[in-house]
């Protein structure tokens, strides 16, 4: 800290990215997974094995409605099947493997366990087999017997090569330790969606390099390193012309967003290799260089920090995501999944705490609103109990960009305010 | 809470988890640092007797914020400190050689009434010290003479309230004013309202740390550089000069200190913008028409009346219409 | 409700204006001195009374559809003739009162209580009724009055209260003492009501 | 038919009820109102002028129209000769509303006795104090041959602090009284003879 | 320009409610929401507007040439009574919007001390035809000012942490008072 932080007014010290080493380390998997068999959205994945059954790593032992797979990381005997609160708070399915050296699934296999017929297998087929999301699903919409001209055009695609929360650089490294297949995954997108206008989304450091490297792929777009200008429904909404809220998708508008990593599963995916591991920045408040290190899917929290040292204390609050939008767990068992991408942990020392204070009426959380919400003023509704009031204030808009609580001196829990309003309408 | 969830040794809430760093008692002592030079300011001008109005209120402001709160149940902590701002704030309205009871009863109803009868910081809908020091303004306006309390004074400068000879002498005694004097807070006023330069470099400080929106005292200055301008125009013989309007009397005091006052401005951009020319028509115009010397005060209670309906301009939200489709 | 509750209801229960919050004018405009205060709470005292007693004799014989308008020229009726005979009898009093004399006849409180008791109950319950009601409107306005004018002028019923050296509280004398005066009370008695675990307030 | 008969029947009688009770009220009181009126506005102004018990002295009252106003005059008449003479004028641009001032003067020798408030309604404790005997002996030893103005205005009488408005209106209410008398100061003298040689009863009139 | 100073003085300076104390049952019963009060505001502009030109037409055509102006109490509620409902059945008739938002304050206004308070307040003050129109609407218009900031600034009461036992219509009255202080910041400038 310098002595011109002193200085710094209060509401200006937006959250910027904490610097981390250009590496990432590869991890070995762990004796021990436990994969949850779930997405956001809540679509519900039936488990394909039982306690006892042994697991080749690859083996699909998941599979939803819709026809999508999920795969173990390692090969092993299924120990358990049991329910779990996954790391953003869904009661779901897990099964519990314990490693041993069976030999990975490889080759048409993979294909076939999907009951896939390899030779006339599509695009799409090969995605799904792998555990990849597509660009192009719309949600809820049943992925099997379908190819890429079955759904809605895809007008423009946005790359994210730069993670929203400011403590995680997954996506970064990935752009910059991975970059030439990259650069071929940017290749066949182009050849499956020959229409679509490419935008890749890098950190305004890496501006130039980035120009370099994919301008003749995609239009390299640099974003302001603060948070506010790294939200994703911020920017995507500002390049693309689609601002859309929390809870509508960005497809209805032709826009498809997924992130590096997505695009290099992708990849990997239509080479016939499965989605089976995961990216994750660890970090902490205190004393600990953050690290970003590369894992299996299924990996326990606490295996992954005791691999870096970092420990964690009683009161400490251990993030799965970012500080400003992740979500607080009570145990290191939770395993890591396909969607967070770091781990942070918050130092008892530094946890600022929720209050019931008043709200003094400072304005700040409403200006730093990036949906131009009137925050200060749905929080007061709900605070005493006017949630007719409230909607009058558009509260279903919020995005959970976490900005108003970020910045409101009287610590008020504003975006669970705002989602109360949302929820307790009429 | 669900059986069979383990007990957590780890402290579990929800996003956002990271803060700013400001707090309610952050803002109250960013506060008092920019008033500082302007107590400063105060203790050399004035010596002893300034500061002795100063510590009498900020003393008796808490007491009675400390009483209120050990008698009623409120959520409103002294912790932060804005009854000390405000012991303050009323103190640099009265004279320098206030009554102790006079200063005694300014703060309790500054803070009693203005304050805690409304549940305290964020709930009042007018400044507290506003309301405080129009009660006492209402009750013994000859109290309130600064021009008698400075009587003995050794300045080389116009010793009468320059607001209150203009009104009784016309416009054309603003000439007696040297406007340098006048910024430097050499003229008669009370024990903080006057000192011009200081303030400004307090409030200057405020906007520069971003404790306060520059719309505020950006709108403030234009409403009343035009309005003056436009008055001299059509009524040269009762109204000042812009210039005199900006450096006379409490008119820096309203504009950085207490208009932005957080609970009683608007939030929004265009509304703080707007609230401040409104403020600063009607300190011209109060001052100019109505019997009243100094019309900020009263400027800021009739502005702080229209801040919830200035506050309904608001910038339309992004993705409701997408939504309101959906 | 039986005569005594009639009898007693308006002194604390539906105290006017607090618990009622009707009739505030008057209340707020007349209040300056405790004398004042007594005075336009006679004459409301006086008009309910016999507004009331009027009301209740002819309930049976005014038809529904012009009730309204019938209570109004009994109420006004009554109100000229306390205007004329306070101008005979206590002139001071009613250039004090001035202008809220003549609008008692709009008085909230005496059409409301022609309206919802005396036109449903016999002539000695209205009575007792305009009585009770006009008894706890006269408290108030005296205490009302009473607060403001020891305050704001010094005085009680023009008596001194305070040594020479006091300097009034002028504020409590004018319009804005007033409302002040009035808010400040009502939250008192809410406070008392809450102790007593009574439920009064309004919202 | 029938029922809006019935309906006009019983509200007309109302109203007749009604009209007769104020008609009588109105005649049997409407004497003495005006008595109180004399009696309390103008009874304590004239008495503390001329000293003597009001009810003699308002029965010896003159108004005297000028342009649209009327002025009320009282006198005193001792040994056929008129000691006194008090003219009541509304003093404008008060704080608020009028302020009613009556000043006594020794026709005599043409030197004000005194000024008394008649009425006003200016804010207690700040205008008000247009009453306190220490404001108004600045007028008594006038002489009313030339108007007056306060000393912020360039003229003799001292405003009060913090109740210029209230000063200037009394300031009006003298001059106008000022510039009636130097109108009509023969005609009131002459009325005065007049009225005292044919008979004081029919004195008192509106 | 007299006329000018005679609406600046009726709306700000000498504000029916704030200044002059009347019609305040309705200020603090119909000031909850921002949408009622405006609907408030507008009808006692309308209807006290007409009732000041009828009761002048009556009292300076009727009364006082017959020297019945002690009757005027009376006589003024009659009329008021009678044109609220012709208002009423009037507006019912022509426009079922207008109807809806303004109907239901009619009958209120029958008992509003500012309407019947304008008119007494004509005959009180000697004004002419011209004078009446324009102090009737223009105090009016103050009342209908005065409750549209106070309704806006009660909305916020209701999500402040007010006190309980001051909850309600304890801290309407104490901000109506503060209201009536900021009010008097005019004071005077009409002279
Ligand atoms: C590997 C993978 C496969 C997915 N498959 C589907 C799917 O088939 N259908 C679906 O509705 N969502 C699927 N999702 C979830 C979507 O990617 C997306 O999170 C969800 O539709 C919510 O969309 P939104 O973030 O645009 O609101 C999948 C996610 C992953 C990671
Ligand atoms: C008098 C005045 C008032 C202004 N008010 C606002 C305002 O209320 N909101 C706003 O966004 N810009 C306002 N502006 C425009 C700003 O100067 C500037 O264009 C704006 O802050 C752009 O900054 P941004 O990039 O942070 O949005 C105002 C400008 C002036 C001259
Ligand atoms: C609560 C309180 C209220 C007071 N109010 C007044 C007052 O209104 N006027 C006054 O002259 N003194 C007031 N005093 C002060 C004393 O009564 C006494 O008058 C004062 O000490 C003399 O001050 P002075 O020398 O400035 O006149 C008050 C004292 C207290 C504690
Ligand atoms: C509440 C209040 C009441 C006032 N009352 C009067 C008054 O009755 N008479 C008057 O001349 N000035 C009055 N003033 C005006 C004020 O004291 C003004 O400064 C002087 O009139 C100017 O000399 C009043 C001011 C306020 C704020
Ligand atoms: S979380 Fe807060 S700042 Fe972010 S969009 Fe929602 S309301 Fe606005
Ligand atoms: S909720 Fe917090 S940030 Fe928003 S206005 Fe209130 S105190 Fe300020
Ligand atoms: S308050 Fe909001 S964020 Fe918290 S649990 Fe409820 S819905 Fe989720
Ligand atoms: S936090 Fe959730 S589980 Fe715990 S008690 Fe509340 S509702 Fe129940
Ligand atoms: S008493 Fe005036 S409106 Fe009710």
């Amino acid at each position: 800290m310098s002595i011109l932080d002193v200085l710094k007014p209060p509401g200006s010290r937006v959250p910027v990215p904490v610097g981390c080493a250009l590496e990432i380390v590869d991890l070995p998997a762990p004796d021990q997974v436990l994969i949850p068999l779930e997405y956001p959205g809540q679509i519900l994945f039936r488990p394909l094995v039982q306690a006892g059954d042994e697991v080749a790593c690859n083996q699909v032992i998941g599979r939803s409605e819709h026809g999508n797979f999920i795969h173990a990381s390692i090969s092993g005997k299924v120990v358990e099947l049991k329910t779990m609160w996954a790391a953003r708070s869904f009661h779901v399915p897990a099964v519990v493997i314990e490693k041993n050296d069976t030999p990975p699934l490889v080759g048409d296999e993979l294909l076939r366990q999907c009951d896939i017929d390899p030779q006339s297998a599509t695009r799409v087929d090969l995605l799904r087999a792998a555990g990849v999301v597509s660009p192009w699903t719309t949600p809820g919409h049943n992925d099997s017997e379908v190819d890429i001209e079955d759904y809605p055009e895809i007008i423009q695609i946005v790359i994210k090569g730069v993670n929203q929360e400011p403590t995680i650089c997954s996506f970064r490294l990935l752009l910059r330790t991975r970059t030439e297949e990259v650069q071929e995954a940017l290749r066949r997108l182009a050849e499956i969606i020959p229409q679509a206008r490419i935008l890749l989304a890098v950190s305004k450091a890496e501006a130039e390099w980035a120009s370099e490297s994919f301008s003749d792929l995609a239009e390299v777009v640099p974003l302001s390193n603060d948070f506010r200008g790294r939200i994703e429904r911020q920017y995507v909404g500002r390049l693309t012309g689609i601002k859309v809220p929390n809870n509508a998708s960005y497809r209805s508008g032709g826009v498809a967003v997924i992130s590096v990593e997505q695009l290099l599963d992708m990849y990997d995916a239509l080479e016939g290799r499965p989605c089976i591991r995961k990216t994750v920045t660890l970090s902490s408040s205190r004393d600990f260089q953050p690290v970003t290190v590369r894992t299996v899917v299924g990996t326990s929290i606490g295996d992954l920090l005791a691999s870096q040292n970092l420990v964690v204390e009683d009161g400490d609050r251990v993030i799965m995501g970012g500080p400003m939008t992740g979500t607080a767990q009570f145990t290191l068992e939770t395993p890591l999944s396909k969607f967070q991408a770091g781990v942070h942990v918050l130092k008892a020392k530094d946890i600022v705490a929720d209050t019931n204070l008043i709200c003094v009426n400072c304005g700040r959380c409403t200006r730093a609103c990036p949906v131009n919400l009137q925050v200060h003023l749905i929080g007061r509704c709900v605070e005493f109990d006017q949630f007719d009031e409230a909607q009058l204030y558009h509260p279903t808009a919020c995005i959970e960009c976490g900005l108003c609580a970020f910045v409101c001196p009287a610590h008020r829990p504003l975006l669970q305010m705002v989602k109360m309003a949302v929820n307790f309408r009429g | 809470m669900n059986p069979d969830a383990p007990q957590s040794k780890f402290n579990i809430a929800a996003s956002s988890h990271w803060r700013d760093g400001s707090s309610l008692p952050g803002i109250q002592l960013t506060w008092l640092l920019a008033l500082l030079p302007a107590i400063a300011a105060g203790m050399f001008y004035f010596g002893f007797a300034g500061l002795r109005v100063v510590a009498l209120a900020v003393v008796a402001s808490v007491v009675a914020e400390m009483v209120w709160n050990a008698l009623v149940p409120n959520r409103d902590f002294a912790s932060n400190y804005s009854c000390v701002t405000f012991g303050v704030l009323l103190a640099f309205l009265l004279p320098v050689g206030a009554s102790w009871w006079l200063v005694v009863i300014g703060s309790v109803l500054t803070v009693i009434i203005g304050k805690k009868l409304y549940g305290g910081w964020g709930a009042y809908p007018v400044h507290p010290v506003a309301l405080g020091y129009a009660v006492l303004a209402v009750s013994w306006p000859s109290r309130l003479d600064y021009t008698e309390s400075l009587v003995g004074q050794a300045w080389s400068v116009t010793m009468v309230e320059p607001m209150r000879l203009v009104k009784t002498l016309g416009a054309s005694a603003q000439v007696d004013f040297n406007l340098v004097d006048l910024f430097l807070g050499r003229q008669v006023g009370g024990v903080g309202n006057a000192l011009v330069l200081w303030l400004l470099l307090g409030g200057l400080f405020l906007m520069l740390v971003r404790e306060i929106p520059w719309q505020i005292p950006a709108g403030g200055i234009l409403g009343v550089v035009a309005c003056a301008a436009l008055l001299g125009l059509v009524a040269a013989d009762r109204s000042v000069g812009p210039v005199f309007h900006l450096l006379a009397g409490s008119t820096v005091l309203m504009i950085f200190f207490l208009a932005p006052e957080h609970t009683t401005s608007p939030v929004n951009p265009w509304p703080m913008f707007l609230y401040g020319l409104l403020m600063g028509t009607l300190l011209v115009l109060i001052r100019t028409f109505s019997v009243h010397v100094d019309g900020a005060i009263f400027a800021v209670l009739l502005t702080n009346f229209c801040s919830p309906l200035l506050d309904r301009i608001t910038p339309s939200v992004v993705g409701r219409e997408v939504q309101d489709v959906a | 409700m039986n005569f005594r509750q009639t009898l007693t209801h308006g002194l604390w229960r539906d105290l006017p204006p607090f618990r009622m919050v009707l009739g505030l004018c008057p209340t707020l405009a007349v209040t300056a001195t405790a004398e004042n205060g007594l005075g336009m709470g006679i004459a409301v005292t006086f008009v309910l009374i016999f507004s009331n007693m009027f009301i209740s004799l002819l309930r049976k014989v005014i038809p529904d559809k012009v009730r309204i308008a019938s209570y109004i020229v009994v109420i006004a009726t009554l109100v000229v003739i306390v205007e004329l005979a306070m101008k005979a009898f206590f002139f001071p009093l009613s250039q004090q009162l001035g202008i809220y004399i003549p609008l008692i006849v709009v008085n909230c409180i005496i059409l409301g209580r022609a309206e919802a008791f005396a036109s449903r109950n016999p002539v000695h319950l209205s009575m007792a009724d305009g009585l009770s009601v006009g008894l706890g409107f006269s408290i108030s306005l005296t205490l009302v009055g009473s607060i403001r004018e020891i305050l704001g002028v010094g005085t009680w019923f023009g008596m001194a209260v305070f040594p020479d050296s006091f300097e009034p509280f002028g504020f409590m004398v004018q319009a804005p003492g007033a409302f002040l005066c009035l808010g400040l009370l009502l939250g008192l008695m809410n406070a008392w009501s809450r102790r007593r675990g009574e439920f009064f307030i309004q919202t | 038919m029938r029922e809006i008969a019935h309906l006009v029947l019983v509200l007309g009688v109302i109203c007749s009820l009604s009209a007769a009770a104020l008609a009588y009220v109105r005649t049997s009181l409407a004497g003495r109102i005006e008595m109180q009126e004399d009696f309390y506005v103008r009874g304590p102004a004239l008495e503390r002028l001329f000293k003597q018990p009001a009810e003699g002295l308002l029965t010896e009252k003159l108004t005297v129209p000028v342009g649209d106003q009327t002025y009320p005059v009282f006198y005193l008449r001792e040994a056929g000769e008129v000691t006194g003479l008090a003219v009541e004028a509304a003093g404008h641009g008060g704080y608020s509303g009028d302020i009613v001032i009556m000043i006594g003067l020794d026709p005599r020798d043409d030197r004000v006795l005194g000024v008394e408030i008649v009425s006003h309604s200016e804010t207690p404790g700040v205008g008000a104090k247009v009453e306190l005997a220490s404001f108004r002996q600045q007028w008594t030893g006038l002489t009313l041959d030339q108007p007056v103005s306060l000393t912020s205005d360039g003229g003799g009488i001292d405003a009060i602090t913090g109740a210029t408005f209230s000063s200037r209106a009394m300031v009006d209410g003298t001059n106008q009284v000022v510039e009636m008398l130097r109108d009509h100061r023969q005609e009131i003298l002459l009325l005065i003879e007049e009225r005292s040689s044919g008979g004081a009863v029919s004195g008192g009139e509106g | 320009m007299d006329l000018f100073l005679l609406v600046i003085g009726s709306i700000f300076v000498n504000n029916i409610l704030l200044a002059q104390y009347l019609g305040n049952c309705p200020f603090c019963g119909v000031s909850k929401k921002l949408g009622p009060a405006i609907g408030m505001g507008v009808a006692v502009i309308f209807v006290s507007t007409l009732a000041s030109i009828f009761t002048w037409i009556v009292y300076h055509y009727l009364l006082e040439p017959q020297g019945l102006e002690y009757l005027k109490t009376l006589v003024f509620i009659l009329v008021i009574a009678a044109l609220v409902q012709f208002v009423e059945i009037f507006i019912k008739k022509q426009s079922k919007g207008l109807y809806d938002s303004l109907g239901i304050f009619l009958p209120l206004i029958t008992t509003n001390c500012a309407v019947m308070g304008i008119a007494l307040l004509n005959i009180k003050h000697g004004f002419d035809f011209v004078e009446m129109i324009v102090f009737s609407a223009s105090s009016a218009a103050g009342f209908a000012l005065a409750i549209l900031l106070f309704a806006s600034v009660r909305e916020r009461l209701f999500i402040s942490s007010v006190p309980v036992a001051m909850r309600g219509t304890a801290i309407a009255l104490v901000t109506a008072g503060v209201m009536s202080l900021a009010f008097m910041g005019f004071a005077g400038m009409t002279n």
